[in-house]
């Protein structure tokens, strides 16, 4: 059965099984995985009864604010998000991210968009979920070049928010606040601790659970295919065809 | 009579001066590319812009053509096209300041003149090298007694005063009121700038004020200083509820964009389209 | 099914303790009679209000029925039937706690809440009886070297955080957002909300998000804990748009409520109608 | 002629003279003689093609705002209001305005309903006109009881705006910021400075081009009571009614 399922039906999975636990996630823009995710949580959660909530910036049908677009930052301050993702050009083993660019600030050697909103999120959001589809020691390195938004803070900071967790195409990462260290949690199939240790630019733990990504059953994976595909394809019309030729 | 003032883009380019802070809307709260052609057909060479909070093609064409000196943004981007290349190159090379930021003080520092107060605080930030590089902004120790944690390190960031917003929407009313909808953060920016030009695609025969919730809709008159009416005056950004981006061309831009000669290869184009 | 929380009024006052700072909103925003009667039918002793940025015919009933332990305000009045009697002999004789303040004021330490913020700053006020009486109100000097004027004297206001807000609208959808219009007062309110009660006129069998303009008339059912659809809830009071004010009514308040017995046997009545 | 003319009519004459100059008026709760005047002075300005805006906040029709009943400070701080109207229960020769009560504060011995958006108003509106019908010692005083805004602030603070007119049934003063004293500017028909002497609480100068209110032209009662008056009847009818029977 494994060889229908897609890898990013896989990862879609993945980020689901991390949101079980909320009342509202958000998600910003350009993230089509963790927006499908987010959505099959929400259809999940109908199942049993319980309401998530999911707020999608990048679409009309799923943005439930009306106050602007400052309203995301305020609600998140409010403490009224549970999870929120973030990327990074950099993610470093400390969970510093880097969105601005690679080499010396501000005449950085290749300069990146920048850090949108990830300087407040990061700080608010209860559980932040780091999403980065190419795990190599370009992408996970030692020491970001520039810090958009820093993994810890000492404690005289305000900061209810932060990183639990690190997702890429290989593995699943467990932040650790108190030794500000990321613990390996789940392999994708092809890879070892050993695969991961070489591709990965900083150092980390090994969870005392470590395992492989649990594939999604039939009942997900028809939730995903039938109920989810189709509202993806709202506000990633590419993605979704893509992956489910909706 | 229309009880508004009417602008051509023209007129409304003669507003601006070289070294204004213009406001720069995102490109989910409606893009002015008409007015943006007639601003580089100008020859501006020191503008400065604000992005609330962060910015696409408008930004990049502005740049590349070698208009901007100073940008303040959160990003500048053309989304699911890529990077935005003559940013990329302007700020690798040093030929634009760049003040990088985060969306919420970008509305923050709005809210700060939307009051009249001359800074606003904000949480998160601190520690990351956005904070460490903006001179602008301060860490003070809570002096609140009353709220918060004592000790705890405040962030304060500036009020900014922006002297020039124009922004695309898709109508006005005849007394001059501008449909906005959910995109309030234009109400932000139009309170914190000296003078508000919007370009509509059209001029409606109502008052939305007639009604209560219609009222709710729009950006009182009251904050507009002239209105331009221009249809498809987004293109080839969306206009929201109106019309989709025009991809073909954003794309077309994206891949033009990536060397100066070929930038300017397109603007040539661009410019008399 | 409705798809969010449907409470009785018995079950949203159940969810107030004594104590709670409750949000009370202006009368031109929704004001929830219905509720108010079965708050004091509870026989609370303690309940604080905190007026955005006033109230009037509730504020003082609440009061003179022994409910309320303290009060922040811009005022208390009922208006074109004059002054408020129960809240003015309250305070005369000193049986509340009156944190007078002022509309941007109460407006500013909400918005501080909504931010996550300690406190926020305002200018005016300073040198006023209003400020000189607030302990938690504090004036530093201006801190911000980016903007504002050196020495510049500043006052602070602290963040609050309401316990429970109840207002009176005139719809919900059937997912639980409701129609709020220009009352963007509201929206502050329930953003710096531990919970949200609203009572509606009816609930619609729509989605308010349906539609770009309607969407941009609502107050999101995020911020909203449970909904109770009460007929003519805000009766005396008005509902804008949708009733005037029960002047008749009003009147007859403000004359019975001069004195403590006839205010008591006008109460008997209204508890019961 | 004169004889046809309410006292009210007078009044509103006044202070329309007093917003020739505006581009955008102001006028908050129940105060229907200075929404009288806004809506006259905008019409006049209409027959000289110049454009007035008036925001009546008690209106639905002349409310100009969309962001909440915060936009009127917000819309004031930001310097786009030229005239704002505030009243007193007690206003003092410096101008202070008490709207909060009299006697000892908290425990005021006749407690008013509160001092309202006047605190921040008084500070930044270029030119507040205070407006208080009643003019006796008990209204005019020295000193008032409770200080809801202050007449004048030292250098340091931030205060581009401040009282510039007091108009009662008796008289119209301009307030002079330099010596902080009030000075009598017109009187109505029945008085004389001795009057308006005895009536007020207060010391203030004569100003020396101290004369009568002069009455509204045959023009102007015409734009009151055809096009003014059937406006304020929307928002205060009882008003309306009384002064113009429509």
């Amino acid at each position: 059965m494994t060889i229908d399922i897609k890898r990013e039906e896989l990862l879609i999975s993945q980020l689901a099984d991390l949101l079980i636990n909320d009342n509202h996630v958000a998600v910003g823009a350009a993230s089509p995985i963790p927006g499908a995710a987010a959505l099959l949580a929400k259809e999940e959660a109908r199942y049993l009864d319980k309401r998530l909530r999911v707020t999608i910036l990048h679409s009309s049908r799923y943005n439930n604010f009306t106050d602007g677009a400052r309203e995301l930052f305020d609600c998140a301050a409010q403490g009224r998000i549970d999870t929120f993702f973030l990327g990074g050009v950099q993610i470093d083993g400390q969970a510093n991210i880097n969105l601005v660019g690679t080499g010396k600030y501000p005449h950085t050697k290749k300069r990146f968009p920048g850090s949108f909103g990830s300087p407040l999120m990061y700080f608010v959001v209860p559980q932040i979920i780091l999403f980065r589809e190419e795990h190599s020691p370009r992408t996970l390195v030692q020491k970001v070049d520039f810090i958009s938004a820093p993994g810890v803070s000492d404690d005289k900071i305000y900061r209810p928010g932060g990183p639990k967790y690190l997702l890429t195409n290989r593995a699943l990462f467990k932040f650790n606040k108190k030794n500000e260290k990321f613990s390996l949690l789940k392999l994708n199939e092809n890879e070892t601790s050993d695969t991961i240790t070489k591709l990965t630019g900083f150092d980390f733990d090994i969870h005392e659970d470590l395992s492989y990504m649990s594939w999604p059953d039939n009942k997900r994976l028809d939730i995903m295919r039938n109920n989810v595909a189709p509202m993806v394809s709202e506000f990633y019309p590419e993605f979704a065809n893509k992956i489910w030729g909706v | 009579m229309k009880s508004f003032e009417e602008f051509t883009l023209k007129e409304i380019v003669d507003q601006i001066e070289d070294g204004f802070l213009l406001g720069i809307p995102a490109d989910y709260s409606g893009v002015p590319m008409a007015f943006t052609k007639e601003l580089i057909n100008k020859g501006f060479k020191n503008l400065r812009l604000y992005c609330l909070p962060l910015t696409t093609i408008q930004g990049d064409m502005l740049i590349g053509s070698g208009c901007v000196s100073e940008i303040e943004t959160a990003a500048v981007t053309l989304g699911e096209f890529g990077l935005a290349p003559r940013f990329s190159e302007a700020v690798e090379k040093g030929n634009i300041k760049i003040k990088d930021s985060t969306c919420p003080a970008l509305h923050a520092q709005l809210q700060a003149t939307e009051k009249s107060v001359p800074f606003m605080p904000l949480r998160g930030v601190i520690g990351s090298d956005v904070q460490k590089n903006r001179k602008d902004w301060q860490i003070i120790s809570n002096p609140m007694k009353s709220a918060g944690v004592e000790n705890e390190p405040i962030l304060l960031l500036p009020a900014v005063q922006i002297d020039v917003l124009v922004f695309h929407a898709a109508c006005a009313d005849r007394n001059g009121n501008i449909q906005i909808g959910r995109r309030r953060e234009l109400a932000t920016l139009a309170h914190a700038s000296r003078k508000v030009f919007v370009t509509v695609e059209q001029v409606l025969e109502t008052d939305f004020f007639e009604d209560e919730l219609s009222a709710a809709t729009c950006l009182p008159s009251l904050y507009v200083d002239g209105i331009s009416e221009v249809k498809n005056g987004a293109w080839p950004c969306m206009l929201p509820g109106v019309y989709p981006s025009d991809n073909e061309e954003i794309k077309k831009y994206s891949l033009a964009a990536k060397t100066k000669s070929s930038f300017d290869e397109y603007m040539k184009f661009f410019l008399n389209s």
